[in-house]
């Protein structure tokens, strides 16, 4: 099958699903914008119809300000050689409750990673995936990282000390003749 | 009197006591007494272990214008003192603790009865030992099989049952066996007195001997679990109750090896069993028994290697050793034939104590299982020291007593020439290594599971044989010459040259072996060893099992960390397709042939004109007798030899 | 017939010659695995460094009572087997046991060590010690059909014997090429250099028996492990090479014996075990065989 | 974590064991773990561990400037960086619509072929060592420090460059670097049969490698498969051929291909593939003198660039497989996410999980390192 | 007296050699020490990248006696390779305990020594010496290859003049060490190993072994005591 027909026939395809919104963003690259409860439906029919069968990623977006998640899925085609971004909205909660979203694991097996690093990172729970449990934060405590409100600088200097600029290591080199020879205090920017 | 009647009357007359006083408590203690009495009694006898003459019985019976005798000979002698040991320190095990609980568990009955059989087992045995012709071997033979069968049949397990089942089916089919030889003999040599016999022998031709040691050999080699007649037998010692395991797995296959020792090598004598050729074979009828020899090390060795339980692996072992016997024995020269029968001494004193220290671990942890053993070192390890002590016998490696038979055993195949026997039997060796570590690393090492954490060592009545038996393995094995004594008395009793030797081992021209000077360097070496760790080193914390490197990561107690099953997977991989069970194939093959017949039998007799059809039979079979020219087949021949004196 | 003093001089001068020589052929192996992978290598005293580092260590973990005496028997069992190595001038006892008897001593610190990597609880060590023993039993059969084969040529187990013998007449190696072939083979696996080193295996359990060995533990092992070098290079000298007249020879035989299989295992990965069990069954014992048919 | 409790719960009564490859354990590449039940020697189910190098790479990068990020991006993947900071760039490119320089990509091409050539030497010393085999690690190491010095005469650092920015590269290449470039190809060929003869063709290397840990077509494309794994399956799929960036279009290359599927037949093509990005380094240092012109277009001072609103994703070939980044800018002088779509992530986790059950202790390493999976970029 | 920090170390505590060859005998050793030091193969960080070249053909540490290890058993010195995330930061601990002495640990990169540019990092441990006793710190993101070499140099020349005694102080202020531990994993923190219990086996209990952050240790759960080896019939 020629990339020319895929190409077509998806045009085809995509027109079918409602609501949605397709952008050409170059010969191979192609941005879909669907709502939530069309997304799975269309990645089966990517996946089926028109060889898109590499997901090649799950990005997770955190939009606070419209209290959304994007979740973006990005497929390829070896056959088309074109690279498909869909873009779709969920909504938002609290860190303590998880957003939830259905799994796309059925259809590409590699969603369970990407699925579960969200779940990690921002906190979206996602039906009928099969790791929804911790993998890369098992020792961790607090809220999803990734959320846009943790301030991790704040964080990070609640829980951990610094060190003394000067301590009695570096005040023993300067002894023997070595040392820093910019001090941080006097670096400026 | 003699010594001996004193002994056979004094067993007899003890069993009778004891199936009378089964029920009460004391007759544990009662049986000890027994043994010690019945073993002072053999001890008087002790003249014979140093080349004494034989000891007859006064009591003698005519039959058949035949004098049934009974006697004891060196050899006789030799096996009846390990017989009566394993008893004693058997009694001594079961007397205590293990037999508290057992009486516990089961009840006072079935205790009392483990007792009836032990003192059986031992009086037939005697009585097996003391035959001084056919016909009282046959006797013997035949009590010692029924009350084996007492034994194994006294645990109501239904694998068990079905293991006496078997293994009584194979010994009347073995019994049928020697019986037709029996009969064969008297009717070439026209007597059963033993002397007489090996007078009639020398007349006979090589095919009459040819069928008369097959006959023997299958009938004795059931009792052996030789290739290919093997499969009964670690089933029913395994399936024994503990302390009857005991004693079974030590002492009882070797009765077998007894009589074809004194039927094949006295009576028939391994020149005639040379002479004759095997057909379409390199081999000669002794070779063929050393290979039978060989191959029952090997096969069963390495069936014990893939057991997981301890007493199947045990059971497994007791009868890949008796093929070290049987290669000992017909090696036929004094080395060999020395290693092969103090291979039954040490076999029984390191099985002893490796059933015991099972039977140990079972009575502490209920189980045998590898898969739910495991790291008992800290919690039983005076259990472990005896296993250890015996595992290093059972595999032959100095200082212990296993060494130094089967150094024997090298050096008489070395002597002989016999390069593939050799390997064969170092095989087996190897094997035995690989499955005795798995015992004691399943059993005693790794990881101690959490349950067993309160485990206690075991008691003091079933310490004492352990140790008693650990430090008999020790000390024969330092000095070999004690048995070796007794070994050379038992090789003039059956005609072969005495093998020469001191306390410490041989002394040959082409390389001896001297086990004080080898004991002396290796606690040498270990004292440098302990000098070098003890006072080079810094002191050292013992720590907890789950401080442990787990590649970074915490062990808890939920993750089992310990390695036990499928111990040698590795090799598994190579040899596991070769186990094809193809001796148990035969086995069902031979049943179902046999049910077979007698279903043909059946309906045979069912049928309408059964008298015609026995008459055409018969006709047609001597018709094809009659017509059989020198091509018949040997097993005709011989009849036909046979008859024709 | 050795006097007493000579006798007890032997016994602590023979294990302490193997270890001296033994350090130098651990060093000799770490230098060829230098200049193989084209580096420099460690000092010359880097082996004696290691072994007195680890024995100087303040702390040290054991498992319980076995973990120790595991190493005593480990050590102790190869400080016994030197006893029985005949080496020029000193025959320690090597009369009174033969070859027979010292691969059967050569058995027990495999055993001590098996017993002691038990205790450690680490499944690591297990699977170590199994595969270990599995190479055992693969490298012995080899080995055994040409202890056969060398003592029914020489019509002795007694390695003074057969020593005596290639002195007078000729080296081992050429009356038995086809067995001193196989020899090597079984050397190469009871030296454990790759390609039979599966029982170490650091990738996969992380070295095995010694996962859980520190300090005088480790160094125990590392004292062993002079030893057996030594002993390899010892006790195929004796059988095929004609032991040494005097101590020069004896020395350049033994290293070049042990420097063989040393430089064919840095150019190999290591089988798996039923690979190495495979070829050892499969190649050597053949050759062997037919070395033993010429022999017979 | 405390090891919850050493007293209460009771050991499962079956046969299976557990052990832990890593992340202390020679068996794994990097901080990473990976806990095997077993019985006997056989892999009942293998679970990947991962997060000890986790950083929070994409929390980092929102809070620091489009410029500063570059300092970070090589550190995601570590045996392999130059892909990470070209990635980066080509997002921040692509959401500015920066043209880069003719000169600039043709540099940039140099050094991701450079960097694949180090990555795959170090690859294949790590696959030996899983087989006991020491020494080519040894001069595969060696050899890589040689391509690691070109870098530092080309970027000032060793191992991290930070070479590469939005609009291009920092700096020219110095005089007579490509002179030196060639003579590092010419003696990497003359190694080709010293790596042959111990590597690639011993047969013991051969044996062990060969049917281990097979992963067919089918399979590799469920699961997401990509780079030499893929193509070690018989898929010819390579993203510098396939979704072409920078100059690779004007390349003469070819794609090495294995079928089996097998540990043998990913290393092979690793190989395979070093000697081809010889091949492309060739052509560049035919081509780059011939390339004249700037080697970074003008960008905003880069400490106040508040770089346009806009979302892109990009891929590169990177020597473990397709490395991709999601970059969404709300127009601010920070990224307002960065997505990284670490090669090895899917090699390391669910692939690895897959493949290692049914197979052997002995191969699970070799697997791995087969696989050439890079914890931190699971981690992040 | 040696400094760690701000803290005094005792160096004599521990050792009770009163016998003049001892001193000869403690010099050897310390010598052979730093010529022979088993490195931990565990790859905590980026840092690690660069010591395989370290290691390999090209700079060959084995020149000095150091050669890679593969259990913390065995090891001697364990390298932290760049930054410690929380999770590699329990199992370093873990390790390290497992280690024994006298062992050393060395902080490579910058990471290690304040967080470098991992600061803001929610995930990573900033100043080692908080959790560990570091013996030096060899700083750059990241080293070279010789500047580990010089590094462990630098550990060599302490260790041949007694220095290296960074190992005690863990066991006599275990205290401090395992306050910061709780504080960042929490207080039901306990690894495996009973530093304690080693301090008093070994004598180099001080009075700053245990303290309130100990009792919280005991509260959680007692020191896992092995199972001792006896014969109870």
């Amino acid at each position: 099958m020629k990339c020319d027909e895929i190409n077509a026939w998806l045009d085809a395809l995509l027109s079918e699903i409602n609501e949605i919104e397709v952008t050409r963003k170059s010969e191979r690259r192609v941005r879909v914008d669907v709502p939530a409860s069309s997304l799975p439906a269309l990645l089966e029919l990517l996946k089926g119809k028109a060889s898109y069968v590499h997901l090649s990623a799950i990005s997770c977006v955190d939009w606070p300000g419209d209290e959304e998640f994007e979740l973006v899925y990005h497929c390829w085609s070896y056959e088309a050689k074109s690279l498909l971004s869909a873009h779709t909205r969920i909504p938002r909660n609290s860190a303590e409750e998880f957003a939830h979203y259905v799994s796309v694991y059925d259809i590409y097996k590699p969603a369970a990673f990407f699925e579960r690093d969200i779940y990690e990172m921002f906190g979206v729970y996602f039906e009928s995936s099969p790791y929804m449990e911790k993998f890369i934060l098992t020792e961790w405590n607090g809220p999803p990282p990734m959320r846009k409100d943790f301030d991790a600088e704040a964080y990070v200097n609640d829980t951990f000390n610094w060190a003394d600029y000067h301590p009695q290591w570096l005040q023993d080199i300067e002894e023997e003749g070595g040392g820093i020879a910019i001090r941080p205090e006097d670096i400026r920017l | 009197m003699s010594v001996l009647d004193d002994l056979l009357l004094f067993t007899a007359l003890a069993s009778v006591a004891i199936i009378v006083l089964r029920r009460f408590a004391f007759i544990s203690k009662f049986s000890v007494v027994v043994y010690v009495l019945a073993t002072v009694l053999l001890i008087k006898m002790s003249a014979l272990g140093y080349g004494g003459e034989a000891v007859y019985s006064s009591f003698t019976v005519n039959v058949l214008g035949q004098v049934l005798q009974w006697r004891f000979d060196a050899l006789s002698w030799f096996f009846a003192l390990i017989t009566l040991v394993v008893a004693l320190f058997t009694a001594l095990f079961m007397s205590g603790a293990w037999g508290d609980k057992y009486r516990k568990e089961h009840s006072k009955e079935a205790y009392g009865l483990l007792q009836v059989a032990l003192i059986l087992n031992v009086l037939s045995m005697l009585v097996l030992l003391a035959s001084g012709d056919l016909l009282s071997l046959f006797i013997g033979w035949e009590l010692v099989s029924w009350a084996s069968f007492m034994m194994m049949a006294l645990n109501p397990d239904k694998v068990a049952r079905k293991a006496a089942i078997k293994y009584i089916v194979y010994a009347m089919a073995g019994a049928m066996a020697i019986l037709m030889a029996i009969a064969m003999t008297y009717n070439m040599t026209g007597s059963l007195d033993y002397v007489q016999v090996m007078q009639g022998m020398a007349q006979l031709n090589n095919s009459q001997i040819a069928v008369l040691v097959s006959l023997y050999a299958i009938g004795f080699g059931i009792k052996m679990g030789v290739i290919p007649f093997h499969l009964w037998q670690a089933t029913a010692y395994a399936e024994t109750p503990g302390a009857g395991a005991v004693f079974m797995g030590a002492i009882s296959a070797r009765m077998g090896l007894y009589a074809l020792i004194l039927v094949i090598v006295q009576i028939i004598g391994l020149t005639r069993v040379a002479a004759i050729e095997i057909p379409y074979t390199f081999l000669d009828m002794q070779n063929a028994l050393a290979w039978v020899g060989a191959l029952t090390t090997i096969i069963p060795t390495y069936i014990a290697l893939k057991q997981n339980d301890a007493r199947y692996l045990l059971a497994w072992h007791g009868v890949g050793q008796g093929g070290y016997m049987l290669l000992g024995v017909m090696i036929a020269d004094s080395i060999g034939t020395a290693g092969g029968i103090m291979h039954v001494f040490n076999y029984a004193t390191y099985q002893a104590a490796l059933f015991m220290t099972v039977t140990a671990v079972i009575y502490r942890t209920g189980t045998s299982n590898f898969s739910k053993l495991g790291g008992l070192v800290t919690q039983m390890p005076l259990t472990f020291m005896v296993m250890v002590v015996s595992i290093i016998g059972l595999a032959g490696i100095p200082p212990m007593n296993g060494f130094v038979s089967k150094w024997l055993i090298y050096r008489a195949l070395l002597l002989d020439g016999q390069p593939l026997l050799f390997v064969a039997a170092v095989i087996g060796t190897l094997g035995t290594i690989l499955s005795v570590y798995k015992l004691v690393h399943n059993t005693f090492l790794g990881q101690l599971r959490l349950e067993h954490q309160d485990v206690r060592e075991a008691p003091l009545s079933m310490l004492i044989p352990m140790l008693g038996l650990a430090i008999i393995i020790f000390a024969t094995g330092v000095m070999p010459g004690v048995v070796l004594d007794w070994v050379a008395a038992a090789q003039i009793a059956i005609g072969i040259a005495p093998v020469e030797h001191n306390l410490g081992g041989i002394e040959l021209v082409q390389g001896g072996l001297n086990m004080i000077w080898v004991t002396g360097v290796m606690f040498y070496g270990f004292a440098v060893g302990a000098i070098i760790f003890y006072f080079l080193g810094g002191k050292s914390k013992h720590i907890h099992q789950y401080d442990n490197y787990a590649g970074g990561h915490f062990l808890t107690s939920k993750v089992r960390y310990h390695y036990s099953n499928h111990f040698y997977a590795g090799l598994m991989h190579l040899i596991g397709g070769w186990y094809r069970n193809i001796f148990i194939k035969l086995e069902y093959a031979l049943v179902s042939l046999v049910s077979f017949m007698s279903q043909l039998s059946e309906n045979f007799y069912r049928s309408s004109q059964p008298a015609m059809l026995v008459a055409a039979i018969v006709m047609l079979a001597l018709w094809y007798i009659m017509s059989a020219d020198g091509s018949a087949p040997v097993l005709v021949q011989g009849l036909q030899g046979g008859m024709s004196k | 017939m050795t006097s007493v003093t000579e006798l007890l001089a032997e016994l602590l001068l023979m294990p302490f010659i193997a270890f001296v020589v033994g350090l130098a052929m651990v060093l000799m192996y770490r230098k060829i695995a230098a200049r193989l992978q084209r580096r420099i290598g460690p000092p010359l005293l880097q082996p004696i460094y290691d072994i007195v580092k680890l024995y100087g260590k303040e702390t040290q973990i054991s498992h319980g009572l076995i973990h120790d005496i595991g190493l005593v028997m480990a050590v102790g069992g190869y400080v016994a087997a030197e006893i029985f190595l005949p080496v020029p001038g000193m025959d320690g006892i090597a009369d009174k046991g033969g070859i027979i008897t010292l691969s059967y001593v050569l058995m027990v610190p495999s055993l001590g060590l098996a017993l002691g990597v038990g205790q450690c609880a680490n499944p690591n060590g297990s699977i170590g010690i199994s595969r270990a023993l599995t190479a055992m039993l693969a490298y012995d059969i080899p080995f055994i059909i040409v202890v056969f084969g060398v003592a029914t040529h020489y019509q002795s187990t007694s390695l003074v014997g057969m020593i005596e013998y290639q002195q007078i007449h000729q080296w081992g190696i050429f009356e038995m090429p086809l067995l001193a072939v196989a020899g090597l083979f079984a050397l190469q696996g009871m030296m454990g250099k790759q390609p039979f080193e599966i029982y170490v295996a650091p990738a996969e359990i992380a070295t095995g028996p010694m996962v859980e060995m520190s300090g005088k533990y480790m160094g125990g092992l590392f004292v062993m492990q002079t030893f057996q070098l030594y002993t390899a290079g010892v006790l195929y000298t004796s059988l095929f090479l004609g032991g040494g007249a005097n101590w020069f020879e004896f020395l350049v035989k033994i290293f070049i014996v042990v420097a063989i299989p040393m430089s064919v295992a840095l150019v190999f990965p290591r089988y798996r075990t039923e690979d190495m069990v495979r070829i050892m069954w499969k190649w050597p014992v053949m050759v062997a065989l037919i070395g033993i048919a010429f022999v017979l | 974590m405390r090891p919850e409790n050493y007293q209460v719960v009771s050991l499962p009564n079956s046969d299976e064991y557990e052990l832990f490859i890593g992340p202390n354990h020679p068996g794994i590449e990097g901080n990473y773990a990976f806990k095997l039940k077993l019985d006997g020697d056989r892999v009942i189910s293998g679970k990947a561990d991962a997060g000890y190098l986790h950083r929070g790479f994409e929390k980092l990068m929102e809070g620091r400037l489009w410029i500063q990020n570059l300092a970070i991006v090589p550190r995601i993947c570590v045996p392999d960086p130059v892909p990470m900071e070209v990635v980066y760039s080509l997002t921040v490119e692509d959401i500015e619509k920066t043209e880069v320089p003719l000169r600039a990509q043709w540099i940039r091409v140099m050094q991701l072929e450079l960097s694949r050539i180090a990555s795959h030497l170090f690859t294949f010393g790590g696959h030996a060592a899983t087989t006991g085999m020491y020494t080519p690690s040894y001069w595969g190491v060696a050899d890589r420090d040689l391509a690691l010095d070109l870098f530092e005469e080309l970027t000032g650092g060793r191992v991290y460059h930070i070479y590469n920015i939005p609009g291009g590269v920092r700096r020219d290449i110095p005089n007579g670097f490509l002179d030196r470039l060639s003579d590092y190809l010419d003696y990497l060929q003359t190694r080709q049969n010293d790596y042959d003869n111990l590597l690639f063709t011993n047969q013991v290397f051969v044996k062990r490698a060969r049917d281990i840990g097979v992963l067919n077509q089918e399979q590799a494309l469920e699961w997401g498969v990509t780079g030499p794994n893929l193509r070690a399956t018989g898929l010819a799929f390579d993203v510098r051929r396939d979704d072409p960036y920078l100059i690779y279009e004007q390349l003469d290359f070819d794609i090495p291909v294995q079928s089996a599927g097998d540990c043998l037949s990913r290393i092979l093509v690793r190989r395979d593939e070093l000697f081809q990005s010889v091949r492309i380094l060739r052509q560049i240092i035919k081509h780059l003198p011939s390339v004249k012109g700037p080697v970074r277009s003008p960008i905003p001072n880069p400490l106040a660039w508040n770089v346009a609103k806009g979302e892109s994703y990009c891929r590169v070939e990177s020597s473990k497989g397709e490395l991709a980044y999601y970059t969404v800018s709300d127009g601010g002088d920070k990224p307002y996410r960065v997505h990284v779509r670490g090669a090895s992530s899917m090699h390391a986790v669910q692939v690895l999980e897959n493949m290692s059950v049914g197979q052997r202790i002995e191969d699970v390493a070799q697997i791995m390192f087969s696989l050439d999976a890079c914890p931190p970029e699971v981690d992040r | 007296m040696s400094k760690i920090g701000n803290i005094p170390v005792n160096a004599q505590n521990g050792k009770k050699r009163t016998n003049p060859l001892a001193g000869v005998f403690d010099e050897l050793v310390q010598f052979c020490q730093s010529r022979s030091m088993f490195m931990l193969h565990y790859c905590t960080g980026c840092g690690a990248i660069e010591l395989p070249p370290a290691m390999t053909s090209r700079f060959d540490m084995e020149r000095l006696g150091i050669q890679p290890m593969v259990t913390p058993r065995q090891a001697d010195i364990l390298l932290i390779t760049g930054y410690v995330s929380v999770k590699t930061l329990k199992r370093v601990i873990l390790t390290y305990e497992q280690m024994q002495s006298p062992k050393y640990v060395i902080g490579i990169c910058s990471c290690t020594v304040n967080g470098g540019m991992y600061w803001q990092s929610y995930a990573t441990a900033k100043v080692l010496n908080e959790y560990l006793p570091v013996d030096v710190y060899i700083a750059g993101c990241m080293p070279r290859p010789e500047a580990v070499i010089e590094g462990l140099r630098r550990l060599m020349g302490n260790i041949e003049n007694g220095k290296g005694i960074a190992w005690k102080d863990y066991f006599q202020r275990y205290d401090h060490y395992l306050g910061n531990q709780q504080h960042l994993f929490g207080n039901d923190w306990q690894t495996p190993t009973d530093i304690i219990g080693e301090a008093r086996h070994y004598g180099l209990e001080t009075e700053q072994t245990c303290g309130e952050h100990s009792r919280i240790l005991e509260q959680h759960q007692q020191p896992l005591e092995p199972y001792k080896m006896r014969i109870k019939l």
